[in-house]
């Protein structure tokens, strides 16, 4: 091919991810002469309306922002606002919070996993040829998904901007029987969970290897989700409190949504970046089964995302049974009336984070109230925003390897290919606009 | 009355359609044989009852038999296309199935006024309920004194099934009067409300037994005109309309005060229900 | 029978009452076997210009780009039916609509001439006609099912306006606001959820949008007996559905309320 | 045979074996989520020992003492009507073939033998309205039949009236009559344990296991006593069993608008009310097209559906729709039951959110004429 191609690509919807983007590519001589991830999902200034709320609206309402990951919408938004409170929460409600949350892991991995990537690597455009070629496949992952569903729904009531959740706890506790049909559910699913990780393992993965840091949560006691410290392959280990020391948010022309950087360059979060940085937390079990399989971790692989979430869907059926292993209805002797399974709190004037590992990765909110506990000031940086930069990044990186002078059809299905490993989350990504109110 | 058995109270039998005319362009009418012959065969209804047809997969809805008792063939319902249900029934075809309870329901009282003159009165699709009494009374002639048939509608093109009256009309001691509230050219009827043909009746109502049907303005309308020519409230019988889910009584959907339009009517004596008649809001 | 062609749209939304498709399960496999889907972006397929039977839109019209897309879908599509609350009502985003949308954007974006945002953010139903509207933040799969069940059976699907209460009693829940006075928004909400807050011992925040003849200036006395002011009684109408008259007009009145 | 007798508190467990070994399933009342409720009873150790009700017009509390009394207490939002007419449940099913032939079929809940402790005197009166509805008229409702078939009915008479009860004033309560209570078992309570009387043959076979010892006449007094008090602490009444009279001649009075102005038509006094019936019928077909599932499920006068005819409602306001539960319930129930359809148990007034009261819009609309 000449050296002198003029390629222009355009991917004006891109299918199989959450929200509404576009990939625009072109190739002058041979080079990348300009990419742009696009994000038109229109901005929801979601951070602008939460001022004057209380804190249940603000779980209400953030769990909105995406309707794929409104667990960890909530979950980091009552951590702000119990730190506020003072308030703290019982070890039952922070071990059943968990438990909710490998709900949320579990469906949203699975859907991403059986909907939205692996056609890609069968040649298929869609999971619903995908289940013509691998119907056991299919219906596996359908079957993990429901199940997290099911797990988000107990703590929740449903799986999409569920209701259970309030500061100092939960609205509500499930019942015995409702918890011992879960753990029976959950136990029974450890060979889909087994099956799907080596499922994972033997796709065809394209082998790419790249240079990019990693930031993830880190907790001594357990594989972080709810809670830790952020940690970077690059040596960061920050309390959430100094997020925005290191972490910066920038506008580019071309996306509603913002570009987020570490000290100035771009980094990876979400399932690869939590294995690669606390792969020594995983069950012996799931570390053995990755060994066995030749996946090790860390990983340069970015297409090893894939077998990540698997094994996160692992860990999730793992995590939720053992933890619903030892259930109990907390405070409700027999014949006294269902308290609350939430601490009392008084809401007050302060400034709270929260911070937690949402599928995609991390999510950090940031709450100052008024006297009333309302919100006056609201910062939320979701997952999407800060691997925006990394995916631009390894499009060129991927693409280029992979060959500038390759047909067009085939530059574009990597592109997406690339991008959906990445499992972007469109619609959170748009919704945190900072408002940077221009003061004369 | 009433002593009719109901073979299916509360689960439909399967019915066939095996005929579908179009009346008008949002009327239709359905024959319906039950699938079972023997329940066919035992099916057993009075005019003025009605059956609860279901669509499959859509719901149920209450429907008037409209063919003669005596029809062994098949059962006779004219439907209007309103909404939901009817809607999908008209999208219907002969071959096709549904299902069917009934008959539920009090008829009109047609030992009662075995001999007497009638005078049916109706409105709008309203006329559905009362032409199986026409058909009825047409078969059996002989038995009944003078007939009026006095029918109204709205815009002379929904009168549906007017070389039927035509036909009616040619039946010895039968007077059909026809009025339209808007008509234009072809319409040799009364101009004006279905209550003012009281007046061209041709023989002396006061002993006249009297059935009306139609929308409850113009029975009411219609009682009133016919009580101060003289009718005795006795002698007048309407037939109702409320929403109706289960059509054994149990519902509560189809009360009107007291009643239970699905058991104790919908066919009414108009002292039955005269207290409420017009008050809005039952 | 020739299978119904089915399109799936997103608009400005959460993705979350698209998963009312997606969180089928087993079921989104038979249900593929009954429907041919032409567009569905999130499930991979594309064929955003193509005739369909019937669309299901999701999300709220907020740029002119929108705008012209939606009008586009109609006139591909013989039924159109809007999905969750941000197609029927505006969804949350819509509280813009009570600022002054013009100074947010600028202030937000360094070069706003590269957003292109309408005024206000609109349901579908502000800029073409609807055949049917299913509430909820987010829709279930139930609603889901119902309604192409419906669909399929060549009828319209029901609408249910009940409101939560009813359902609230049907499973046997506890009425929250009597029980431990807590204020529920259920007697003006429309049901359809399966009253999930008041059997989880929380009071309803009104996401599947107003009921029936909801008589919020009863309701709203009620709060206001329960301690709320009249600017919480305010907030509390202005939820997923705030666009919706019956909520706004109750909501303007009682921020008035002190 | 015994058909009297004493049985001490620390024995009621005998009570839920007998009642067990004769194959019931005992429900009774129990404290869940803030308020009195039916479920299956563990033991008698779940009985809501020591807790009393606090109910006011749209208000309902719990509060606990040591008292170790287990029924002092009026009622809770529902009793016996959710056991026998299901808020929600299937009526039929309907298959269809590839051609288009379709095979109904009936579906029955499983026939149980079901014990309730605890019945109130205005829950057996609202039951027999229930019977009188669903059983006694030209069709029988196949599924309540069959869940009432086997139920066995253990009554408690009540010593601690709530503030919005008025059984009294309606003639059904607040103890079970002597004779025709329609139950098995009527027990008084007192502070160490039960007297029991036997109110049908099968309470009369159940009570001969029990080992009852005979009651004093102290006992006697106490309960008499207290079954006088339980009269007299009632403060609300409606003027009077009959209010056809009345209400027909009110059909246009003022206090229906008063009233719609106040009223969310929420449905909530239809649902908790023991004897409303009122209900709808849905479809539910398979997505794959093969089947397709009839169910009912509880609704209300106070529903736009309700009086929905094709195009219109014909109580599309209110004011018409309070109008018609009141004359209904007050009213015509008379003609279609032979008498009110109120057993005087006030859930329609602790359970209306906004706190209407059935009492106070009856005497309202009695004080004047139009
Ligand atoms: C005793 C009786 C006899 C009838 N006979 C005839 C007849 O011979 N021909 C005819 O065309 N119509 C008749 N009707 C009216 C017919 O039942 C309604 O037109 C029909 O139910 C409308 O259903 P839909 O779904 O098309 O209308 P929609 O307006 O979509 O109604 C929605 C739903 O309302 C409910 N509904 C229940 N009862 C009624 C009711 N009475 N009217 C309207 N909606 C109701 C149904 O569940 C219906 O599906 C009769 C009604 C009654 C009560
Ligand atoms: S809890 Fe809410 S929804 Fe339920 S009955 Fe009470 S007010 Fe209605
Ligand atoms: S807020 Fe109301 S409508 Fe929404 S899920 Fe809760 S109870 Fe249902
Ligand atoms: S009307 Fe009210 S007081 Fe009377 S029985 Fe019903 S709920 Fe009880």
């Amino acid at each position: 091919m000449s050296e002198q191609r003029r390629i222009d690509i355009r991917i004006p919807v891109l299918a199989r991810v959450e929200g509404e983007g576009a990939l625009d590519l072109s190739i002058r001589a041979g080079q990348i002469d300009a990419l742009r991830l696009e994000i038109y999902e229109p901005p929801r200034l979601y951070e602008q309306f939460l001022i004057g709320r209380h804190a249940q609206d603000v779980i209400d309402m953030t769990a909105r922002i995406c309707g794929i990951c409104p667990v960890a919408y909530q979950i980091s938004a009552v951590q702000a606002f119990e730190s506020i409170y003072g308030t703290e929460v019982t070890p039952w409600a922070e071990a059943m919070r968990r438990v909710f949350y490998c709900g949320e892991w579990l469906q949203s991995h699975a859907l991403h996993i059986h909907l939205l990537a692996a056609p890609d690597f069968f040649g298929c455009t869609s999971v619903v040829e995908l289940a013509q070629k691998d119907a056991e496949a299919v219906r596996r992952g359908l079957r993990l998904q429901a199940l997290g569903n099911d797990l988000i729904a107990l703590f929740g009531a449903r799986s999409v901007h569920p209701v259970g959740v309030r500061v100092g706890g939960f609205h509500h506790a499930p019942s015995l029987s409702a918890v011992a049909d879960m753990r029976a559910r959950l136990n029974a699913a450890r060979a889909d969970a087994e099956a799907l990780v080596r499922w994972t393992a033997k796709l065809p993965l394209p082998d790419d290897e790249q240079d990019f840091v990693s930031v993830a949560m880190r907790h001594p006691d357990e594989y972080a989700i709810t809670r830790g410290r952020l940690v970077s392959s690059a040596g960061h280990d920050l309390a959430i409190e100094d997020y925005e020391r290191h972490f910066q948010e920038s506008h580019v022309p071309h996306s509603t949504a913002l570009h987020a950087h570490l000290d100035g360059k771009p980094y990876l979060v979400g399932p690869l970046a939590r294995i690669n940085l606390n792969y020594t937390q995983l069950p012996a079990a799931l570390r053995g089964l990755l060994g066995g399989l030749g996946i090790h971790f860390p990983s340069r692989n970015m297409f090893h995302s894939i077998v990540a979430r698997a094994a996160e869907v692992w860990l999730a059926v793992d995590e939720a049974a053992r933890l619903l292993g030892e259930y109990r209805v907390p405070g409700t002797p027999i014949g006294t009336p269902t308290g609350t399974p939430a601490v009392a709190s008084t809401p007050r004037a302060g400034i709270g984070f929260g911070c937690s590992e949402a599928p995609r990765g991390i999510l950090w909110h940031r709450y100052v109230t008024d006297a009333q506990g309302n919100v006056v000031e609201a910062r939320i940086v979701p997952p999407t925003s800060q691997n925006q930069a990394r995916m631009e990044e390894d499009l060129r990186i991927s693409l280029t390897r992979f060959g500038l002078d390759r047909p067009e059809a085939e530059l574009r299905l990597r592109g997406e290919t690339v991008i959906r490993n990445y499992d972007p989350c469109i619609s959170c990504a748009t919704h945190f606009l900072r408002l940077r109110v221009a003061r004369v | 009355m009433n002593a009719l058995h109901v073979p299916a109270p509360h689960v439909p039998m399967e019915a066939e359609i095996v005929r579908r005319t179009q009346e008008s362009p949002s009327v239709f009418s359905l024959g319906l044989r039950l699938c079972d012959p023997a329940q066919h065969a035992a099916y057993r209804f009075e005019p003025g009852q009605f059956n609860m047809l279901y669509l499959y997969g859509v719901g149920e809805i209450p429907i008037s038999i409209v063919s003669d008792p005596e029809d062994g063939d098949e059962l006779g319902h004219t439907i209007r296309v309103v909404g939901r249900v009817t809607r999908g029934f008209a999208a219907l075809k002969p071959g096709d199935r549904i299902g069917l309870r009934g008959p539920f329901g009090r008829g009109w009282p047609l030992l009662e006024t075995r001999g007497q003159d009638l005078v049916l009165v109706t409105g709008g699709l309203g006329c559905a309920p009362l032409v199986s009494v026409i058909n009825y009374v047409a078969q059996r002639r002989g038995e009944f004194g003078r007939v009026a048939l006095l029918q109204g509608v709205r815009h002379m093109d929904d009168m549906i099934w007017r070389e039927r009256y035509a036909r009616w009309a040619k039946l010895p001691d039968v007077q059909v009067l026809l009025a339209a509230d808007v008509a234009g050219t072809g319409w040799s009827w009364h101009v004006g409300l279905v209550t003012e043909l009281v007046d061209q009746l041709a023989f002396d109502v006061r002993d006249a037994r009297v059935m009306v049907c139609g929308p409850e303005p113009m029975m009411l309308a219609s009682v009133r005109k016919l009580s101060a020519s003289g009718v005795a409230d006795e002698h007048i019988w309407m037939s109702l309309e409320r929403n109706m889910q289960c059509a054994v009584g149990h519902c509560g959907h189809c009360q009107f005060g007291a009643q239970f339009l699905c058991k104790d009517g919908p066919v009414f004596n108009y002292p039955q229900i005269r207290a409420r008649l017009g008050v809005k809001g039952y | 029978m020739e299978k119904p062609r089915i399109a799936v749209h997103k608009f400005s939304s959460c993705d979350g009452c698209q998963l009312a498709f997606l969180d089928l399960g087993e079921d989104l496999l038979t249900l593929t076997a009954q429907i041919d889907i032409r567009h569905f972006a999130e499930a991979g397929i594309l064929g955003e210009d193509e005739a369909v039977d019937i669309a299901f839109i999701e999300g709220s019209i907020s740029t002119p780009a929108d705008e012209e897309r939606i009008r586009r879908i109609r006139e591909r599509s013989r039924l159109l039916i809007t999905i969750g609350a941000c197609a029927t009502a505006g969804g949350l985003q819509a509280l813009r609509n009570l600022a002054d949308a013009k100074a947010w954007t600028a202030a937000v974006y360094a070069s706003p001439e590269y957003i292109s945002s309408l005024d206000k953010v609109q349901p579908i139903r502000a800029l073409v006609p609807v055949d049917f509207e299913l509430w909820g933040c987010p829709v279930n799969s139930r609603q889901i099912l119902a309604a192409v069940g419906s669909l399929l059976n060549g009828v319209v699907p029901i609408d249910e306006r009940d409101k939560v209460c009813m359902e609230c009693k049907r499973q046997l829940a506890v009425c929250v606001m009597v029980s431990e006075g807590k204020p529920c928004m259920g007697p003006v909400t429309r049901t359809g959820c399966g009253a999930l807050c008041p059997r989880f011992g929380r009071a309803c925040y009104a996401c599947y949008g107003p009921a029936e003849t909801p008589n919020t200036e009863a309701l709203g006395a009620r709060l206001r007996g329960l301690g709320l002011v009249g600017h919480e009684i305010a907030q509390q109408f202005l939820g997923t559905t705030n666009q919706m008259p019956v909520f706004l007009d109750a909501a303007q009145r009682w921020e008035k309320t002190p | 045979m015994t058909t009297h007798g004493y049985l001490a508190r620390e024995y009621f467990g005998r009570l839920l074996e007998a009642l067990r070994n004769s194959g019931y399933r005992c429900v009774g009342p129990q404290v869940l989520d803030g308020a009195i409720q039916y479920r299956d009873l563990p033991n008698a150790q779940a009985l809501p020992s020591g807790w009393r009700d606090s109910q006011a017009p749209g208000r309902y509390r719990l509060e606990h003492s040591n008292n170790p009394r287990q029924f002092a207490w009026a009622n809770g939002p529902q009793a016996l009507k959710p056991f026998l007419f299901a808020p929600r449940e299937t009526l039929w099913c309907v298959e269809r073939d590839a051609r288009g032939a379709l095979s109904f079929r009936a579906v029955l809940p499983e026939a149980q033998a079901l014990a309730v402790i605890g019945v109130r005197a205005c829950d057996l009166a609202a039951l027999h309205l229930q019977d009188a509805h669903f059983l006694q008229g030209q069709f029988q409702d196949a599924q309540y039949a069959a869940r009432r078939d086997g139920l066995f009915l253990v009554a408690v008479n009540c010593t601690h009236p709530a503030a919005t009860c008025f059984c009294v004033s309606t003639g059904d309560g607040p103890d079970v009559p002597e004779a025709n209570g329609g139950c098995d078992l009527v027990l008084d309570e007192v502070d160490d344990g039960f007297i029991v009387r036997s109110a049908s043959e099968r309470g009369a076979s159940l009570i001969a296991q029990l080992g009852l010892a005979p009651v004093t006449l102290a006992q006697q007094t106490v309960v008499a006593d207290q079954r006088q008090q339980a009269r007299e602490a009632q403060t609300r009444m409606l003027p009077s069993r009959d209010l056809r009279p009345l209400l027909d001649t009110r059909l246009e009075h003022p206090r229906w608008a008063d009233v719609a102005a106040r009223c969310l038509s929420c449905g909530n006094c239809t649902s908790v009310c023991p004897t409303c019936f009122c209900h709808s019928d849905h479809e539910s077909p398979a997505i794959d097209g093969s089947d397709s599932t009839h169910y009912r499920e509880w609704d209300s006068c106070f529903t736009q559906g309700h009086s929905y005819i094709h195009g219109i409602t014909l109580r599309a306001d209110t004011r018409l729709r309070y109008r018609q539960w009141l004359t209904h319930k007050l009213g015509a129930w008379h003609d279609q039951y032979g008498r009110s359809g109120c057993v005087g148990c006030g859930r329609c007034i602790s359970w209306c959110p906004v706190g209407i009261d059935i009492t106070e819009e009856v005497a309202a609309l009695a004080a004047d004429t139009p």
